[in-house]
C-alpha cells in the first residue's frame, strides 16, 4: 500500500520536473539556435519569464466554451503521457504509473491532445486556426504511421507492450534497442522530427503563412497552458525515446544527458532547413520513414 | 462536388506580407482560386508634397519612397533634374554614384536573402545576411551619415567626397561579403528542401511578363536579357564590364539564381569602379536653393534598382517647385495585376515566398 | 542603325499612319509625339505590334491648371531599338475622359486606377474597384493643383505645437551668428 | 490574504519583472521604419537577448510598434489591432513622423500626432531611428514597466470617448466592434 503513495508523490514530482526540464530545453534550444545564427541569444531561463508573463496577462476574449477546452485537453494529454512513462528505471518513486500494455495506451493518448486542440481552435473562428488545424492533423497522419510501425515492431520482437519490460530486456542483454533493432530506431527518429514540430515540419504554426496557426486567437493564459503542456509533452516524448531505445536512465544526470542528446536532433536539423509544404511533409513521412518502418517489421518478424 | 471557396484576408497585419498591404484570397482547401490586392496603407502623397517644396527640398523626400534600397530614387531624381537643366556632373561623382548604387544593391540583396528564406521558414539565413548587411550600412554611415536614408546623390554630383581610406574599407567589406555569399549558397542553394519548395512555384513566363510590363530580376528570371544598366546606360555603366545573368526557369528558383549571380556582379562592379576612380571635384555647385529655378520642360529617367527599373517623370514649369513628379517603382507593376494573376492556382503556403521573389515593395506602389 | 536613323524611320512610320501626330525630337534616345486622345489606343497598339515598343514604361499626368488642361503622357520603350517614345495628349480639365488601354498592356490598369483616383480622369470601360490608394475620401481628387494639401491637413489633423517657430529658422541662425561666441566655446567650434 | 496590500505589491513586482523581460512585439510594419526592425532583431543588435521577440498575432503581443507615419487607412487597422491586444499592452511610437508629422507635416493622408489617437508609452525619435535607438526605446519601456508607469492601456480605457472622438474625426466610415475589454 505504501508503494502506491510513493508512486503518486513521485508522479507529481515528475510532472513538475517535466515542466521545468521541458522549458529549460526550449530555452536552451533558443540559445543554441541563436549561437548558430551568430548572435548572443536570450538567457536559457527566458522561457520561464515568458511563461510567467503569459500567465499574468489578461484574457478577456471569449470565443466559446471549446476554446477553454482545447488547451485543457492538451494539458491533460501531456500530463497523462508523462505519468505512464517510467522516468528513472529501478527507482521506486519515479517508475511512475505505468502498467502492462502502456505502449498502446500511449499511442492512443498522444493523438488525443491535438484532436482536442483542433476542436478548440475550430471554435475561435479564425481561418488561420482552421487551416493550421487541418495541417496539423494531416501532418500527424504522416508521422504516426512510421512511428506506430516502429513501436509495433518492438512489441512484436520482444513480445511485450510494457516499457518497463523493454528497459529490463535492454539491461539484461546489455545492448540498447537502438542497436539491436536499428530499423525501428531509424523510423522512430525520423517520425520524431515531425513530432517536435521544428523546421522543416513547423507547418502548423508557420508564421509567414498562417500567422501562428491554431493558436492565433489564443493569448495570455491559453498560450501559457499550451506552452507548459508542450514542454511537459516534449519531456514525456524524450523520456519515452530514452526508455525505448537508449536503455533508460538510472539517475537524473544520465536522463538529462540522454534526453538532451535526442532533443538536439530535431532542433539542429531545424536551424538549417526551410519549411515543407503540407503535402511535401506527408510525402516525406511516407517515403523513407515508412520504408524503415516496414524494414523494422520484417526484422521483427524474422528474428 | 465543388468545394465552397472561403475568403482569407492576408494582411495588413500578417508576418508573411512584405510591408503593409493586403491580399484578399479566395481559397479552396489549400489552393488559391482568386486574389485581390488592396494597397494604399502607405500613401503619403509624396508627389503632392513635392509640388510645395523647392527643387532641393523635394530631393530629401526622394529617398523615402522605398526603404530597402533608397539610392536609385535619389539617382533618378538627380538625373532627371540634370536632364531638364542640362547640368553637367563631374566624372568622379559619376563613379562615386555607381559605387553607392551598387553598394545599396548589395545591401538590398542581403535583405532579400533574409526575406526569401524567412518566408520559407529558414530563419538562420535571415539572421546571417541581415546581420552582415550592417557592414554595408556602416560604410554608408561613414560616407553619408545615415544608415538607411542617405540623401547623398543629389543634382549636380554627390554631396561630399569619399573619406580618406574609404576605398580600402569598401574592398575589405567586399572580401568579407564574398566569403559570406559562399556560405549563403551552402545554406540556401544547396538545400534540398529549399529547392523542393521553390521549384515550379510562382511561374511568370515570357508572355505574362510582357503583358504585365514586368521588369528586373523577374524578367531576367524568365529568360529575357533586360537590364537598364546595359540597355539605357547611365552614369558610367557603359564603361564597366559586367554580365547580366538570366535564367530560364521562370519560377522562384530561377529568380533566386538570378539574384544570387547579380550579387556577385555588384561586387565585381564596385571593384572595377574603385580601380577606375578618377580624381577631381565631386560636385557642380547649384545656385541658391531658394532661388533655383529649372527651365520649362520634362524628363523621364530610368534606373535599375534591385527590383527592376524605376522610372521617374519630372515636369517643370520654369518655377521654383516641380510641377509634377511621378515615380513608377518596379513593384508598381508586379504587385497588383501580376500578383493577382500569379497567385491563382498556387498553394497558400507560397504566397509569402512569391511576394518576396517578385520583390513586392508596397511603399513604392503607394508613395 | 544609329539613333538618328532610328528616329527618322520611326517618324516616317508613325506619320504614315497617324498624319496628325506632331513629333518633337530630343537629344539621346527620346522622341515625343503629340496626338489627339482618340488615337491613343491605336497608336500604342501600332507601336507595340508593328514597331516593337513592347514595354509600357510609364503613364504620367500633369495638371496644367492655368491652361485648363491635363496632359497625359504615355512612355513606351523598345528593347531592340533602345528608344523611348513619349505619346502626349491634352484633355479638358473640366471633363477629363480618356480611352482605356488596359487591354493592350494589363499593367496599364494600375496606372489608370491611380489617375482616376488622383486626378479624376475617367477611363471609359475601366474595370477595377473604385478605391485604389485612398479610403473613404470625400474631398476633390487630391493630386489636382487646386487641392491645397496643407490647408486640408491643418483642417483635419491636429498639429503638435512647436513646429511653427521652426519656420523662421534662418533669421534665428543669423541672429545667433551675430552673438559673441564665448572664449571657451571657440576652442570647440569650427 | 491575497488582497492584502503587501502581498499584492510583491505580486506586482514579480509580474512587472516578468513583463519587463518578456516583450513580444507585434509583427506589423506600419511604415518605413519597418526596415530597421530586421537589423534590430538579427545578429548584430539581437534584441532577443533582452527578451524582445516578435509575435505573429495581436492576441499574443504586448507591444504595438508604430513604425513611422500612419496613413488614415492604416490608422483604422492599427486601432483595430490595438484593441484586439490583451492587457497589459504598450505602444511605442517610432520615428519623427509619429511625433509631429515629420516631413509629412502637410500631407493630406497621414496623421501628425499619434498620441491623439492611441496612448503612446514611449517615443523613439529620428528619421530613421538607428537600431541602438530602438533598443534604447525598449530599455526605456522596460524601465517604465518595472516602475509600473507604462499605463497607456488604462489611460485609453479611461479616456475612451476622447480617443474615439479623435479617431472618428478622421475615419469617416467607422465600422468596428465596440471596445469592451
Amino acid at each position: 500500500m505504501e508503494s502506491i503513495w510513493y508512486k503518486i508523490l513521485g508522479a507529481i514530482i515528475t510532472v513538475i520536473v517535466a515542466f521545468i526540464v521541458g522549458l529549460t530545453y526550449m530555452g536552451l534550444s533558443r540559445k543554441i539556435t541563436a549561437r548558430i545564427q551568430n548572435r548572443k541569444g536570450p538567457p536559457f531561463y527566458q522561457n520561464f519569464i515568458d511563461a510567467l508573463k503569459l500567465a499574468s496577462k489578461t484574457s478577456a476574449i471569449h470565443h466559446g466554451f471549446m476554446q477553454h477546452i482545447g488547451p485543457a485537453f492538451m494539458m491533460i494529454t501531456s500530463i497523462m503521457s508523462v505519468l505512464v512513462v517510467p522516468v528513472l528505471t529501478g527507482d521506486q518513486w519515479f517508475s511512475n504509473l505505468n502498467f502492462k500494455g502502456d505502449l498502446i495506451f500511449l499511442l492512443y493518448i498522444m493523438v488525443f491532445g491535438p484532436l482536442g486542440m483542433a476542436l478548440g481552435a475550430g471554435q475561435t473562428g479564425n481561418p488561420n486556426s482552421a487551416i493550421g488545424v487541418t495541417r496539423g492533423l494531416s501532418q500527424m497522419v504522416g508521422f504516426e504511421i512510421p512511428w506506430v510501425m516502429a513501436l509495433v515492431a518492438l512489441m512484436m520482437q520482444y513480445k511485450t507492450a510494457s516499457i518497463v519490460d523493454l528497459i529490463n530486456i535492454q539491461q539484461e542483454q546489455g545492448v540498447w534497442l537502438m542497436f539491436s533493432s536499428p530499423f525501428a530506431f531509424i523510423a522512430a527518429v525520423l517520425a520524431m522530427l515531425g513530432m517536435f514540430r521544428y523546421s522543416p515540419f513547423d507547418i502548423v504554426g508557420a508564421p509567414t503563412e498562417l500567422a501562428s496557426g491554431p493558436v492565433s486567437e489564443n493569448g495570455g493564459k491559453y498560450l501559457f497552458t499550451l506552452m507548459s503542456s508542450n514542454s511537459i509533452f516534449a519531456f514525456a516524448k524524450l523520456t519515452l525515446y530514452v526508455d525505448l531505445f537508449l536503455g533508460g536512465a538510472s539517475n537524473i544526470v544520465e536522463l538529462l544527458i540522454k534526453t538532451f542528446a535526442i532533443y538536439l536532433i530535431p532542433m539542429l536539423y531545424g536551424t538549417v532547413s526551410p519549411r515543407y509544404r503540407t503535402e511535401q511533409a506527408i510525402k516525406y513521412f511516407w517515403g523513407w520513414p515508412l520504408f524503415f518502418g516496414f524494414l523494422a517489421l520484417l526484422y521483427a518478424a524474422i528474428f | 462536388m465543388r468545394e465552397k471557396a472561403t475568403t482569407l484576408y492576408l494582411g495588413p497585419q500578417h508576418p508573411g506580407i512584405t510591408g503593409n498591404m493586403m491580399i484578399r484570397l479566395k481559397v479552396e482547401g489549400d489552393t488559391i482560386v482568386g486574389a485581390t490586392t488592396e494597397v494604399g496603407y502607405l500613401h503619403r502623397a509624396f508627389e503632392k508634397l513635392q509640388e510645395k517644396r523647392n527643387w532641393l527640398q523635394s530631393f530629401t523626400l526622394m529617398c523615402r519612397f522605398c526603404v530597402p534600397e533608397t539610392d536609385p530614387m535619389e539617382e533618378s531624381y538627380a538625373r532627371a533634374v540634370e536632364a531638364i537643366e542640362g547640368r553637367e556632373v563631374p566624372e568622379r561623382a559619376k563613379y562615386i554614384r555607381v559605387m553607392v548604387l551598387e553598394l545599396a544593391r548589395l545591401a538590398s540583396f542581403m535583405l532579400w536573402y533574409g526575406g526569401q528564406n524567412g518566408s520559407l521558414g529558414l530563419y538562420t539565413m535571415g539572421q546571417w545576411s541581415v546581420g552582415d548587411r550592417n557592414y554595408i550600412l556602416d560604410l554608408f554611415e561613414e560616407l553619408t551619415g545615415g544608415r538607411v536614408y542617405h540623401m547623398y546623390i543629389w543634382p549636380g554630383g554627390v554631396r561630399r567626397d569619399l573619406p580618406k581610406g574609404f576605398e580600402q574599407r569598401v574592398l575589405k567589406t567586399l572580401n568579407y561579403l564574398e566569403k559570406r555569399l559562399d556560405d549563403y549558397d551552402d545554406l540556401m542553394f544547396d538545400n534540398a528542401i529549399f529547392k523542393k519548395r521553390v521549384q515550379g512555384v510562382g511561374i511568370v513566363n515570357k508572355e505574362k511578363a510582357i503583358e504585365h510590363g514586368v521588369v528586373g530580376p523577374v524578367l531576367r528570371g524568365c529568360g529575357i536579357k533586360s537590364d537598364i544598366r546595359i540597355d539605357d546606360p547611365y552614369e558610367v555603366y557603359d564603361k564597366l564590364d559586367f554580365e547580366v545573368p538570366t535564367s530560364d526557369g521562370a519560377d522562384i528558383w530561377a529568380r533566386a539564381l538570378v539574384r544570387r549571380r547579380e550579387a556577385r556582379q555588384s561586387i565585381r562592379i564596385i571593384r572595377q569602379v574603385i580601380d577606375m576612380m578618377p580624381g577631381g571635384s565631386v560636385y557642380n555647385k547649384i545656385p541658391n536653393p531658394q532661388k533655383w529655378t529649372l527651365p520649362k520642360g520634362d524628363a523621364y529617367v530610368r534606373t535599375e534598382s534591385v527590383r527592376g527599373e524605376i522610372g521617374m517623370y519630372i515636369a517643370s514649369d520654369g518655377g521654383l517647385n516641380p510641377r509634377r513628379v511621378h515615380l513608377r517603382g518596379a513593384a508598381y507593376v508586379h504587385a497588383i495585376t501580376l500578383l493577382e494573376d500569379v497567385l491563382i492556382g498556387e498553394n497558400i503556403a507560397d504566397v509569402s515566398a512569391i511576394m518576396n521573389s517578385l520583390g513586392t515593395c508596397p511603399p513604392e506602389i503607394e508613395r | 542603325m544609329n539613333m538618328q536613323e532610328i528616329k527618322e524611320n520611326l517618324i516616317t512610320h508613325v506619320k504614315a499612319n497617324f498624319p496628325e501626330a506632331a513629333e518633337k525630337e530630343f537629344d539621346g534616345n527620346r522622341l515625343d509625339f503629340n496626338v489627339d486622345k482618340q488615337c491613343i489606343p491605336s497608336i500604342l497598339t501600332y507601336l507595340k505590334d508593328r514597331l516593337g515598343y513592347i514595354h509600357l514604361s510609364h503613364i504620367a499626368c500633369v495638371d496644367w491648371l492655368e491652361e485648363g488642361e491635363f496632359e497625359i503622357i504615355f512612355i513606351v520603350w523598345s528593347p531592340e531599338e533602345k528608344m523611348k517614345v513619349f505619346i502626349r495628349t491634352r484633355i479638358d480639365r473640366e471633363k477629363p475622359v480618356m480611352p482605356n488601354i488596359d487591354m493592350i498592356w494589363r499593367q496599364a490598369n494600375t496606372y489608370e486606377r491611380e489617375l482616376r483616383e488622383m486626378f479624376g480622369v475617367e477611363f471609359i470601360g475601366l474595370e477595377a474597384p473604385d478605391e485604389f490608394l485612398l479610403e473613404d475620401w470625400g474631398g476633390p481628387p487630391p493630386m489636382r493643383r487646386d487641392f491645397d494639401t496643407e490647408a486640408y491637413a491643418d483642417d483635419t489633423f491636429w498639429h503638435r505645437p512647436g513646429r511653427e517657430d521652426a519656420l523662421d529658422v534662418r533669421e534665428e541662425i543669423i541672429r545667433r551668428s551675430r552673438e559673441e561666441i564665448p572664449d571657451f566655446a571657440k576652442k570647440y567650434s569650427r | 490574504m491575497i488582497n492584502d496590500k503587501n502581498s499584492q505589491k510583491i505580486v506586482d513586482i514579480i509580474q512587472n519583472w516578468s513583463r519587463k523581460h518578456s516583450i513580444w512585439v507585434l509583427a506589423y510594419g506600419t511604415g518605413c521604419g519597418a526596415i530597421e526592425i530586421p537589423p534590430t532583431m538579427t545578429s548584430r543588435y539581437d534584441a532577443e537577448r533582452l527578451g524582445v521577440r516578435g509575435a505573429a498575432t495581436p492576441r499574443q503581443a504586448d507591444v504595438l510598434l508604430i513604425t513611422g507615419y500612419l496613413t488614415t487607412k492604416t490608422l483604422k487597422r492599427v486601432i483595430r489591432v490595438y484593441e484586439q491586444m490583451q492587457d497589459p499592452k504598450y505602444v511605442i511610437g517610432f520615428g519623427s513622423c509619429t511625433i509631429n508629422g515629420g516631413m509629412y507635416y502637410d500631407s493630406y493622408n497621414t496623421i501628425k500626432v499619434l498620441d491623439k489617437y492611441l496612448p503612446v508609452d514611449v517615443y523613439i525619435n529620428g528619421c530613421m531611428p538607428r537600431p541602438e535607438a530602438v533598443l534604447a526605446g525598449f530599455g526605456k519601456l522596460q524601465q517604465l514597466i518595472a516602475e509600473g508607469k507604462a499605463n497607456g492601456a488604462t489611460k485609453y480605457k479611461e479616456n475612451l470617448e476622447w480617443y474615439r472622438g479623435n479617431q472618428k474625426k478622421i475615419i469617416p466610415n467607422w465600422v468596428m466592434p465596440e471596445y469592451n475589454w
